[in-house]
């Protein structure tokens, strides 16, 4: 049955940023260049293809944008200009937009004026909330002991509270994904056993990202496994140790050392990207899409505040502390409960579960070409 | 009666004859020949170091005849004529035998291929043995020109030659001049107008006292040589009966173009049967009139474009008609700019964008988001009828390679690039101008490269798309280079006529007059008082189809004697 | 007949100063409205239509850089308005010459001749000049040898300069053509020879033109003959003066796949049919006379004068024919196919040269060999005839071609003559694999769809999509590309790559634009007068381009311009006067000529 | 070793010749017993020429011109076939088969055809045998 192609597409995803596919001719460089295009997972010029056909299903179901770490290599080489880096880029928002069943990522990518409208309003209603809630009950000049201002008890709930709400959402938005790349394609059968023995792959691609490895400059790929790997840390600081982390004023280095380690990595490796973006040198910097600054800006500020307000504590001006604290608490918020879930944060689950899938697609083929080769078997055996 | 001292030059044509003929063991044997003085191998002949030879040759040796075997004497007899006459040695005592083509290049087995290089050459030793010295003769070159066909290449060609101040008949079939072009509203790749050009060209043509037209008209009958053709043009007037005109011209040149293909006969596109599938040259007028529509008069949101149809095709044309991806191009670029918002694709097979700034046209029609879509040579679209609910009003179903899915594509309008073909009455032209056609039809020329416009009959040229298919510029070219050719001529007020020609030997003749009526070019005469006939050499082609009917032997072939082609024929089977 | 003018701007670095166009256009007679469209604009036919019926225009010109992809709206509003389709008007600076000096003052007459409903070429005719009989011929490729005996054979002089030490051009390093495949040499040896011989061609090799003066039918030509070091007419090709030469140079014609001495024939059949010597590697130039001269010695009709010196040449002509072809480009611009670093790895030409019967091997295609270099000391990787031949060749289409990031443009050969290779390798190796990287097979000339079928049909691989790299991996040649057609990434070992470089424009094509006033594309071919109408000639009167130096080009459609040209040269000459330069042309003369052919 | 015929072809200058040429130039290869004489046009082509040729030696003679219709001279190839039955019969005086001599049309773009007709005639006279004319001829002359 034949596909039917829709022009109409390409104008729809151009508001994710794609903007030169339509110049690709198919002369398919990009794809031979690309360290990470191997059969089935031909890309990018396959994605370019789809997309200028306007071929929605099988652009919804490829996992290829998410194999892409936009190195730049097929966007330098290309005869055209047809960008093929930022198309795959341009996908994986769009992606993130199929998959998020709120329609919530969709409104953010296509409008950045709505996304930060929302993110204001999040900050805002955070700064409120906690001023409101810190004057109720403490004392603003205390930042710890039992008149805090904000006890580290009451955030640790909140984060925990917070925590659960983006993972539910993600959760919902991965098994969407499942559902297009794998669990809807008929006749493939991928045994329970398959995904449990595949399983590993999920940490290992998270922690070591050694798919980027792959990719022929390693500059991008230590400061992407600096930046995250950081962020991590903090994340598990502030989910577990949230406690020692606020109590002070004495300098816990168990923890601490571990956190301004973290800072420095968040920081150095925000500031790297903006620098890149700004200065526009490497091809994957040249275009940048409006959610790419909001992001990089609200986690910069995150950081930055993260630490003043733990200096400012330890410096004994707990006035300054609280009021930053709150500050970055109205970072904290939209960037959790907005970006992670429906912005360009998503990536760090679904990268990883893309290459989980293509692990498990791989094995499924192999396994009906082994049953159709039996098949062949008996049949000659019964001939 | 000196003595025949003849040289043998046998050509290794770099390895294409060496590779397959023993040419040294070829030149000894020759050696051996009686009458042969020196029997020589060089790599190529027809170079300047290899004529050299020849001429030091006759110097030193005294050769009074010279043999090479080489490649086809269509090919370079005329060089090495022209090298032993600078040797002071009359060009027609040479003889060359056709080791390549007829050899080296059609045999492998290396034993059979030296055997038969050999017989060749020993039966051209033997005949040029028989040769004897013959005169060109000059006849005068008429300065006028006739011009066959009113297209642009018509038009330039006829041009070139009255700015020129020569004189030229400009025969056009149709009512009006002007040719394909003339219905073009823009030309690819730079979207420059087709109506200007047009304009330009018959402004001037019109103005100039030297050009004479004759619209709706034709040749009906040309009869001559180079130089001093003679041709009767019938003019059809209102009534049917057409008055006659019989001019005098020195050159001919052919340039009646192409027509297009029949759609139709493509069945699985239905054109013809099918409403909103049209050609690419009826989609052109809808373009000059402004009004790009389906034939209900709606304004098309899907309009899909359909290149190679009956080109690059088994079962129609093997060959590419050049044009027809610029115009297809040239098409997207003008349906977009006159509906905004239309979707265009433009199925392909090969994007033949090879001019001058044929490929950042292409790279434009990408960037204004013509979706272009590649099949199989041999896997057609489909054209059928979309259902109920489709945004198109017809569905292309095709196997596009690039994504090799089997998809299917709206379109309202259907545009079918229609290649070129030969003219129905292009076999009729070339009969009647005497030059022959190739399988397709097209008109075949004296040289693919090195001589692109001149044909085998001397005084005929071909130019623009009567020869292949071409696009404007090429056709231009072509038309000028045929006009160099006859100023050329007509620069030197005289043509040489070639010695080879028959004549009757009086004394032998009986006057029994066969050979008068068989001569197609009438070239024999009968004197009624003396009963002997006689040959016009002028008017003679040389066919010999006298000579083998004389049934007293009277009529000598000059240059095919009969002593010349027994000669051959013991060379061959000795 | 009232009209109104469009303006529009495409190029962002618009050379003509559209304000002033307006004004001028303003004051043209019945001219109604002038407006200014700014490039982004999308423009539509509806509304148009209401402004064409609101002005009550009659006639529309569109004016601009090349205003044609407007003209569909147009003509569409036109229509919609029930006013004439047919009067719409382009005035395109481009195609009218938007490359001069002056291209405001150009613009305002290419505007003035739409007003008036007259097409440019028409109106913007130069006056006539008395002409001088002889012409300059420059380039002794194809293109130029075919222009410089369709004039030498109609009685008139020509003089043919070209800067090699012998003519035959790039077309003489071939071993085979295509789709006949019959060779090169064959068929253009006679025309050299006959060139050589012609009694009205004065032929000038090893020269250049250094100085042009006057004006359209009487050209003052300055021209620089290096010295040849060797007298032509005496020298018989006895080689006693190459066997002695110490020097070993690559040699050009071969591409440099082999060496030569310094005092050299460029090529057996060469033409003129002598030695000359390279001063840039000879040794006794280069050591003032002190060193060598071994071969002055040696020559047995001494005609080797090692002293001479260059001399000067002036010639009166009428008319001048360029036609300095091109050169390919330099593949080590292209890193990733490795070629000046990995062996094997050859360009267009060298392959031309390996097959080629009086190449190095002989016609044998094979591997290169490391030898050792006594003279240099170190091991080099050289042409051996008796090296193994490659099992398996890859041809790598558009090299450098249709790449933006070298050259956009299509260089209309390499299909055909990578075809043309698939078949030698086929021919020669037995039982070898020969794989085509292609984006488009454009076959598009008389015969050459017929000859990749029949490529195909030889058992050569076609595939679609250019191979993205050549890497080494043990000795052993890698390619890596995508298989499009059977969506597969190519990744396999190889004995020979071949490049299908592209064509650039000869070196030193803009000085001499410069020299004779010429325009050129921004790729550097020369401008043609006009693309459709005369592809032949260009803005200075009695200056003609042929063949590949106005854009790539194969032979047949070289030496159809080539022919073409003469005849431009011979019009002129038989009529005895030729037209000036159109970039001469003043605003005023064109609009006056303009008047007088509407008022005709 | 097989027996290997001689073929005399006597070929047209404008048509065959040209066909035989492209043969060449296409590289389509055929057997190397027919040795290619060229005439003008076949019409040029006198009987005498063939019983010399067979008289001479040769297992077979080819005659080739160009398709009816499209001769250079405009009709000399309808001459030719014209006189060919003739020819034919006075062959068939002499007790020569049928399939040796032949008349043929092949046009300056028919190469494969010209290979293929020569391949074909050389097995057909293979299989005939060598030609006992040219004995017959001499003692006929002998008994005059």
């Amino acid at each position: 049955m034949a596909i039917r192609v829709n022009p109409k597409l390409i104008e729809e995803i151009e508001k994710y940023g794609a903007e030169d596919v339509t110049k690709c001719y198919h002369c398919g460089n990009c794809s031979a260049v690309c360290p990470h295009s191997r059969e089935p997972f031909v890309f990018p010029r396959k994605s370019m293809r789809n997309l200028q056909m306007g071929l929605e299903d099988k652009l919804k179901g490829s996992l290829e944008p998410w194999l892409c770490y936009y190195c730049g290599q097929c966007s330098e080489q290309c005869p055209r200009d047809a960008e093929p880096g930022e198309t795959m880029m341009s996908l994986r928002r769009w992606l993130t937009s199929v998959y998020d069943f709120t329609g919530i990522s969709q409104t953010f990518y296509r409008s950045w004026k709505a996304e930060l409208f929302t993110i204001l309003v999040v900050t805002v209603l955070t700064g409120i909330g906690f001023f409101l809630y810190g004057f109720s009950r403490g004392d603003i000049r205390t930042y710890g002991g039992p008149t805090a201002f904000l006890p580290s008890s009451t955030i640790h709930v909140f984060d925990w509270i917070m925590g659960g709400v983006l993972a539910a959402l993600l959760a919902i938005n991965a098994g969407r994904m499942w559902w297009f790349m794998v669990g809807r394609q008929k006749g493939l059968r991928i045994p329970f056993f398959a995904y449990l023995r595949k399983a590993y792959l999920l940490p290992l691609h998270f922690f070591t990202q050694k798919r980027y490895a792959m990719c022929e400059r390693k500059g991008p790929w230590l400061v992407h496994l600096a930046l995250m790997l950081s962020y991590f840390a903090m994340l598990v600081l502030i989910m577990f140790f949230l406690h020692e982390m606020q109590a002070g004023p004495r300098i816990d280095w168990r923890f601490h050392a571990v956190g301004y380690v973290a800072s420095l990595g968040l920081i150095g490796a925000t500031l790297y990207a903006l620098h890149g973006r700004w200065r526009k040198r490497q091809t994957q910097y040249r275009h940048s899409h409006e959610s790419d600054w909001i992001f990089l800006v609200l986690l910069l500020a995150v950081a930055v505040t993260g630490v003043l307000q733990h200096v400012f504590h330890r410096a004994g001006w707990d006035v300054a502390a609280n009021v930053t604290y709150v500050v970055h608490l109205m970072g904290v918020v939209p960037m959790l409960v907005l970006e992670v879930p429906f912005s360009k944060w998503a990536h760090m689950v679904y990268r990883p579960l893309a290459m989980y899938f293509a692990d498990l697609l791989v094995l499924a083929r192999a396994d009906k070409q082994n049953d159709a080769s039996a098949e062949l078997a008996r049949k000659a055996g019964v001939a | 009666m000196e003595e025949t001292r003849i040289g043998v030059y046998i050509c290794n044509c770099g390895t294409n004859i060496a590779k397959v003929v023993d040419c040294e063991a070829v030149a000894e044997a020759m050696g051996k020949l009686p009458q042969v003085t020196v029997a020589r191998v060089y790599k190529y002949m027809c170079s300047n170091p290899g004529q050299d030879m020849i001429c030091q040759d006759i110097r030193e040796h005294g050769l009074n005849r010279v043999v090479v075997a080489a490649c086809s004497p269509r090919m370079h007899e005329r060089t090495f004529r022209a090298a032993v006459q600078s040797a002071g040695l009359n060009p027609y005592l040479l003889e060359m035998a056709n080791i390549r083509e007829h050899c080296s290049w059609v045999h492998e087995e290396q034993d059979a291929a030296t055997a038969k290089a050999m017989a060749l050459t020993r039966s051209a030793v033997l005949r040029v043995a028989k040769h004897e010295p013959l005169e060109k003769m000059s006849a005068d070159m008429c300065p006028f020109t006739l011009v066959i066909g009113g297209g642009i290449a018509g038009l330039t060609a006829a041009l070139e030659l009255a700015d020129a101040g020569h004189g030229v008949y400009l025969v056009e079939k149709a009512g009006q001049l002007g040719g394909t072009l003339a219905r073009d509203d823009l030309t690819a790749p730079y979207l420059d107008s087709a109506r200007d050009l047009m304009t330009e060209r018959l402004t001037r043509v019109g103005q100039n006292e030297k050009i004479q037209v004759f619209l709706g008209a034709e040749v009906k009958k040309l009869s001559g040589f180079i130089g001093n053709f003679n041709a009767t043009i019938r003019t059809a007037a209102g009534n049917g009966t057409g008055e006659e005109r019989s001019v005098d011209v020195g050159s001919v040149i052919v340039c009646t173009g192409y027509q297009e293909f029949d759609a139709s006969r493509i069945t699985h596109y239905g054109y013809g049967k099918l409403p909103n599938v049209i050609t690419s040259f009826e989609f052109e007028r809808m373009l000059r009139a402004g009004r790009i529509q389906t034939h209900e008069g709606r304004i098309p949101q899907y309009v899909a474009i359909v290149h190679c149809v009956g080109s690059r095709n088994r079962e129609f044309h093997g060959y590419c008609s050049r044009v027809c991806c610029m115009t297809a191009l040239k098409y997207a670029h003008e349906i977009k700019s006159a509906i905004p918002g239309v979707y265009v694709s433009d199925l392909y097979i090969d994007m033949h964008a090879f001019g001058k700034g044929h490929e950042d046209f292409y790279r434009h029609s990408s960037e204004v988001k013509t979706l272009f879509l590649m099949y199989g040579k041999n896997a057609h679209p489909v054209i059928r009828k979309a259902g109920r609910g489709d945004d198109g009003e017809r569905l292309l179903e095709v196997n596009e390679q690039l994504s090799g899915e089997v998809i299917e594509i709206p379109a309202d309008l259907v545009i079918l690039m229609v290649g070129m073909e030969a003219r129905q009455d292009a076999g009729e032209v070339a009969r009647l101008v005497n030059i022959s056609q190739d399988k397709d039809g097209w008109f075949i020329e004296s040289h693919p490269k090195l001589d692109p416009v001149a044909t085998t009959t001397e005084g005929i040229f071909i130019a623009g798309t009567c020869a292949a298919p071409k696009d404007i510029p090429d056709s231009v070219a072509q038309a000028r280079a045929a006009a160099a050719r006859i100023l050329g001529k007509i620069a030197k007020e005289k043509i040489e006529i070639d010695a080879v020609f028959a004549e009757v030997n009086e004394d032998l003749c009986s006057g029994c007059r066969v050979c008068n009526e068989l001569c197609p070019y009438s070239a024999i005469d009968f004197d009624p008082v003396r009963r002997r006939s006689h040959i016009n050499s002028a008017l003679c082609k040389a066919c010999g189809a006298c000579g083998a009917a004389c049934p007293s032997g009277a009529i000598k072939a000059r240059h095919f004697t009969d002593q010349q082609i027994f000669a051959q024929i013991e060379g061959v089977l000795s | 007949m009232r009209t109104g003018i469009f303006i529009v701007s495409a190029a962002p670095d618009q050379r003509v100063n559209l304000q002033a166009v307006a004004t001028y256009a303003a004051n043209l007679p019945a001219v109604e409205t002038v407006t200014l469209l700014d490039p982004g604009a999308r423009i539509d036919p509806v509304t148009m239509a209401e402004t064409i019926r609101r002005d009550r225009l009659e006639r529309v010109v569109l004016a601009g850089d090349s205003p044609g992809h407007l003209k569909p709206v147009f003509t569409r509003a036109m229509a919609l308005a029930e006013g004439d389709p047919d009067e719409i008007r382009l005035a395109s600076f481009r195609e009218h010459g938007g490359v001069v000096d002056n291209p405001t003052e150009r613009a305002k007459s290419i505007v003035a001749c739409a007003v008036y409903g007259v097409p440019f070429p028409l109106a913007a005719v130069p006056g006539n000049t008395p002409i001088h009989p002889a012409t300059l011929v420059i380039g002794g490729g194809v293109a130029g040898i075919q222009a410089a005996l369709e004039i030498a054979d109609a009685g008139k002089k020509v003089y043919l300069v070209e800067r090699s030490g012998t003519i035959g051009g790039h077309m003489a390093m071939f071993d085979k053509t295509f789709p006949t495949l019959d060779c090169a040499a064959c068929i253009l040896t006679p025309k050299m020879v006959s060139v050589g011989q012609h009694q009205d061609i004065t032929l000038h090799t090893y020269a250049e033109v250094s100085h042009v003066s006057g004006q359209p039918g009487a050209y003052r030509v300055r021209i620089r003959k290096k010295a040849r070091r060797v007298n032509e007419s005496a020298c018989v090709v006895c080689h006693a003066c190459s066997e002695v030469c110490p020097v070993r140079v690559s040699s050009e014609f071969d591409s440099g796949i082999s060496e030569r001495k310094a005092i050299y024939m460029p090529f057996p059949q060469a033409v003129p049919n002598a030695y000359l010597i390279d001063e840039a590697s000879c040794v006794y130039v280069a050591s003032g006379g002190q060193k060598c001269g071994a071969c002055a010695k040696k020559c047995p009709k001494n005609c080797i004068d090692l002293d001479q010196a260059d001399q000067t040449i002036e010639l009166e002509v009428g008319q001048i024919v360029l036609a300095t072809g091109y050169d390919v480009l330099d593949a080590r611009k292209i890193q990733r196919y490795g070629y000046g670093t990995l062996p094997n790895v050859l360009t267009a030409l060298e392959f031309e040269r390996l097959t080629n019967a009086s190449g190095p091997t002989g016609g044998r295609i094979v591997t290169q060999t490391k030898k050792y270099n006594k003279r240099k000391q170190r091991d080099e990787w050289v042409f051996d005839p008796d090296g193994t031949p490659p099992r398996r060749v890859a041809i790598i289409h558009c090299v450098g071609s249709r790449d933006s990031n070298y050259n956009a443009y299509c260089s209309r050969v390499c299909c055909m003559y990578s075809l043309k290779f698939a078949h030698l390798v086929k021919e020669k190796i037995p039982g070898v694999e020969c794989h085509e990287f292609y984006i488009d097979m454009r076959a598009f000339g008389k015969g050459y769809e017929e000859f990749a079928e029949r490529i195909k049909a030889e058992g050569t691989f076609v595939v679609r999509g250019r191979t993205a790299s050549v890497t080494e991996h043990e000795g052993q040649l890698i390619v890596k590309g995508e298989d499009i057609v059977h969506d597969r990434i190519i990744d396999f070992p190889v004995d020979m790559v071949l490049l299908a470089v592209g064509l650039v424009p000869a070196a030193g094509a803009r000085e001499l634009a410069g020299l004779f006033g010429l325009f050129l594309e921004e790729e550097g071919w020369f401008h043609e007068l006009n693309y459709n109408g005369d592809p032949t000639d260009t803005e200075r009167g009695g200056i003609f381009v042929a063949g590949a130096c106005q854009a790539p080009k194969d032979i047949p459609d070289t030496v159809a311009q080539a022919s073409a040209v003469a005849a431009g040269v011979l019009k002129n000459i038989s009529r005895g006067r030729g037209l000036g330069s159109r970039s001469e042309l003043g605003l005023s003369e064109i609009e006056a000529h303009a008047k007088k052919i509407v008022s005709l | 070793m097989s027996f290997q015929p001689k073929i005399v072809g006597f070929l047209c200058n404008w048509c065959s010749y040209a066909g035989a040429d492209l043969a060449g130039t296409s590289r389509i290869h055929y057997p190397p017993n027919v040795r290619v004489i060229r005439v003008m046009c076949s019409a040029r082509i006198d009987p005498t020429f063939v019983l010399k040729a067979l008289q001479e030696g040769a297992d077979g003679v080819l005659i080739c011109g160009c398709h009816p219709g499209d001769c250079h001279y405009t009709e000399g190839n309808y001459k030719a076939m014209r006189r060919f039955p003739l020819l034919k019969r006075m062959l068939a005086s002499f007790g020569i088969e049928d399939a040796r001599v032949r008349l043929e049309w092949v046009s300056a773009s028919e190469g494969q055809r010209f290979a293929d007709i020569v391949s074909e005639m050389t097995e057909k006279i293979r299989a005939l045998g060598p030609s006992t004319i040219k004995a017959k001829l001499n003692t006929d002359r002998v008994e005059r």
